[in-house]
């Protein structure tokens, strides 16, 4: 992490958010979200206490540590005028997106994370945060995480910033 | 092309999620902000100086420090338009077919101001004025109806648009005036070279019916007025690179000036206070306090920022409390409320901090506030 | 009303120039760059992440760290393209109508490389791969004749347009593929999820004649080789996230993959070395070597920033030397002549910085060269 | 200049250079240049040392401090592949621009200088000064710094960065 600590000490204008577990370019390197085939939207409006996979949320989700986002690539929509899981005001989501599997700090499971953009404008410019767990190349697409997901968006590339909406508890292969 | 993807993937998918695909999260529809707009909200504009193609605007609720959303207003962005009511958002930008070159066409664009979305544009002549911004560049007439944007080729003019028929009325040459500084629902001012007023008249379709140039009310020789005058009920309230504040009532065809006074008292004088900043002044109706922010320096530092907002009182003309600000400032603005709070920013360092207006008590920072934050604007 | 502005002001200013104004100095005409490249230039190319509207490149020459000039590029820059004798520059840009919003339009701008100005464009379908830039999302034939553009709505496929013609030919579906490797004046090969190389053939009006899958060269569910392979002469280089090395030779329409070799040692991987960044990867032709920007790092830590930089003598595949860099990098690229600079850049702080190639000595930097830059080019 | 050093302290990535004798906001806060009626272009072609007011050059035309530079606002075109005096390639000059007048150091005479803005790209980014020596509001627009010059250029408002041409020798009113 002693590159991360040499760009934060030069730098107020810093372009990226500091994490205490996570890479950084990271945080700059890469862009965006990734993939996910399952559509997200719309999904019966259960009742948030209905559903019995919902995990018990804990943290900051305006920090890059927030669990949800253990995969996440861009600028946190909560910090944004959204929410980790609703765009902010005027932006459009992303259906397809990619997805990073994230372990929930309360009770010790995986969950499947859709990190879906929110698009229509520029840059939301707050809050970059990134990891690559999990990223491939981009010739696997629906596993990058280097791509610009509003490119499947109605209001095409103009990438503001990402969610993070948990899809389902992850069950390991083994 | 788009199905052909998807369905393989899906079932690529599947022996991961396995049988826990049951009920995901369902992810709610874009945020749309309160229909009731919250005084203690700004606007903080950016003209994003370094890649000026892309103009930002940005909505903050100083309460909470929470960024509630952002427009996306074009390149050379000076500042939105906001009516008294806030119903709508009116934003006047600028594009080129290639981004930076090509063909130039200015809008009008309306936005939702609960979903920030544009819901249509007006198409203005392509010569809006491009400068470092100041609120004075445009605005909307005192009854919401028409938007006046001033123009700069360097021929100078302005270009009128009806705001509830959504129409371009007309470009009107102001030939040595510039700004627009509202004086009534048809009526306007513009500041000219030579120190005085010039008086525009529309009539009910937004088209000038009269221009009248007025005496200069300041010698334009020696004690030049910024062009970031303020607007105290009937009063533009003009303050010169020297400190010394001219009001000018506008409540008549025929503006009148008032007594000229000084912000600086001898000694204030003696230690080098002035005014300076892009936006160094603001407003607070209710309590007819004028905020100036101040700073120690000598000629030619009348855009330097400052880290203290001297208080006035607009009737009295005298100071009546000192704010020592947390960090440099270029721009200050107050809320119109009866519990103002006092918004500063500085355009190298683009932290929002906010401050009780009243006590000049610092409360809370908002940080990355976009790369070269200009002027602030409350609802 | 131009002429009536200027000529009051002329007089205006008559009092103050008085009688000095005899032969004002003679502005030249903008700076033309000589005609012939200087292998030492770079381009360094800049999304501008924050700010995606305003994509820029900016040409640096290396010996003297002179910055020479620039290009607006548009939203969502990924890089240019050069021919191999620099006599055009070929930029796919992004534009929309509104700035971010609006009519989207995609274009291949002409630029003249001395001049640096727009000499034409040919419009493209409105799909060009938006992503992190990498510079195997466009390339031009050997011949230069063709350029090859990669889509992705997520659906895939090319754009290809004719160079000498400046026409747009066609686009064909490349479902299942992605990249643009060039591998002949009518050739190249694309990246497949399955970890093959597809190849494409072209006619001479520039229409794929051809599309080939052939087998996986590498075991694309265990060891991902990244997007930013390498050319070596007739063999495309790949590098895998875990630092193993697959050349495969494209010099025929059947892909020959060549034995697989590793960057590390045993010893170096306990160290957990791997490669990583944005552009990890250049080739020196002239002497055979492969530069690759180095980090210690676990998993997943693929595209994080480096500060060695280890060279390969990529015909006995075998390291003959370390470099250390003066600053963490994302990004490094050589020059192309005998006696090759090395220059290296962090996405997250825009100073290029400039090695001698050969020795690894620093020779200097440049800095204030854009905001997220990400690729380099040499001509 | 305290505030300056605040503003460098915490930030690499710093938007503006320093300079010893400028103030800053300056720097950032004022944009461009301001205004010279008098056209500049064409002007008979001159052989240099044929010019009898020409001023003797000595400074670093890539600092803030030098001689012409003394009210100048924007990026300094000799950073951005032009020179003090010329516009980098591919970029159009504005014909008309405001002055400033500056004392050379090396025989002490006040010149007028013209600070001409290039035009049609984006800004260049590098080398930004200002100084408001002489400035006044824009509603006396020859005279004003805050003004982008480039709306009087053929290619329109697309500020690149900006020159600093001696005009002659200013011949003082008393």
């Amino acid at each position: 992490m002693k590159w991360l600590d040499k760009f934060s000490e030069n730098s107020a204008r810093s372009i990226a958010r500091q994490s205490s577990r996570r890479s950084f370019i990271a945080k700059v390197g890469t862009l965006m979200v990734g993939t996910a085939a399952v559509p997200l939207l719309p999904v019966a409006r259960a009742n948030e206490s209905s559903r019995p996979d919902a995990p018990s949320e804990t943290g900051d989700p305006e920090s890059c540590d927030y669990w949800r986002y253990c995969a996440i690539d861009g600028f946190l929509c909560d910090c944004c005028g959204g929410s980790y899981n609703t765009c902010p005001p005027g932006t459009t989501v992303s259906p397809i997106t990619w997805i990073g599997t994230c372990t929930n700090p309360v009770d010790g499971k995986d969950y499947i994370i859709s990190y879906n953009d929110c698009c229509g404008k520029s840059s939301c410019g707050r809050c970059l945060c990134n990891t690559n767990k999990g990223d491939r190349p981009v010739y696997q697409p629906f596993q990058s995480n280097d791509i610009n997901w509003c490119a499947g968006s109605t209001v095409d590339v103009s990438y503001n910033c990402s969610t993070a909406v948990v899809l389902g508890l992850a069950v390991a292969d083994s | 092309m788009f199905r052909k993807l998807i369905f393989p993937l899906s079932m690529l998918l599947l022996p991961v999620l396995g049988q826990a695909v049951i009920k995901p999260e369902v992810m709610p529809p874009s945020i749309v902000l309160p229909a009731e707009s919250n005084p203690h909200w700004v606007w903080v504009n950016d003209i994003v100086f370094h890649h000026m193609a892309d103009g930002k605007s940005y909505l903050v609720d100083g309460d909470s420090g929470k960024f509630l959303g952002m427009l996306s207003t074009g390149l050379g962005f000076i500042a939105l338009a906001l009516p008294s009511d806030y119903s709508q958002i009116y934003s006047p930008e600028t594009y080129f077919s290639r981004g930076t070159r090509g063909q130039r066409t200015d809008v009008i664009t309306f936005y939702d101001p609960r979903e920030l979305k544009p819901t249509g544009e007006v198409i203005i002549p392509p010569k809006r004025f491009a400068a470092m911004p100041t609120l004075n560049y445009s605005a909307i007439t005192d009854d919401d109806r028409f938007l006046v944007v001033y123009n700069f080729t360097p021929a100078q003019s302005v270009s009128i648009i009806d705001l509830k028929e959504r129409r371009f009325v007309a470009e009107t040459d102001t030939g040595g005036c510039a700004l627009v500084l509202p004086s009534g629902d048809r009526r306007f001012n513009m500041l000219c070279g030579d120190g005085s007023l010039m008086t525009v008249t529309l009539n009910d379709k937004g088209e000038v019916t009269h221009q009248q140039r007025n005496a200069p009310f300041f010698d334009a020789t020696v004690d030049w007025v910024t062009e970031k005058a303020v607007r105290w009920g009937n009063t533009w309230v003009f303050v010169s690179f020297n400190g010394n504040v001219y009001p000018v009532d506008v409540s008549t065809e025929q503006p009148q000036p008032g007594k000229s006074w000084s912000l600086l008292s001898e000694n204030e004088r003696k230690e080098s206070w002035r005014p300076g900043g892009i936006q160094h002044l603001a407003v607070h109706q209710g309590s007819n306090k004028l905020y100036s922010l101040m700073h120690q320096g000598g000629d030619d530092t009348h855009k330097d920022p400052g880290q203290d907002v001297w208080v006035y009182d607009l009737k009295q003309q005298k100071q009546v409390q000192k704010i020592k600000l947390d960090k440099l400032s270029t721009a200050i603005q107050v809320s119109k409320d009866d519990k103002p709070l006092l918004f500063s920013i500085f355009i190298a360092h683009p932290t929002l901090d906010i401050y009780d207006a009243s006590s000049g008590k610092y409360l809370r920072s908002v940080d990355e506030i976009g790369f070269t934050p200009t002027v602030l604007q409350t609802p």
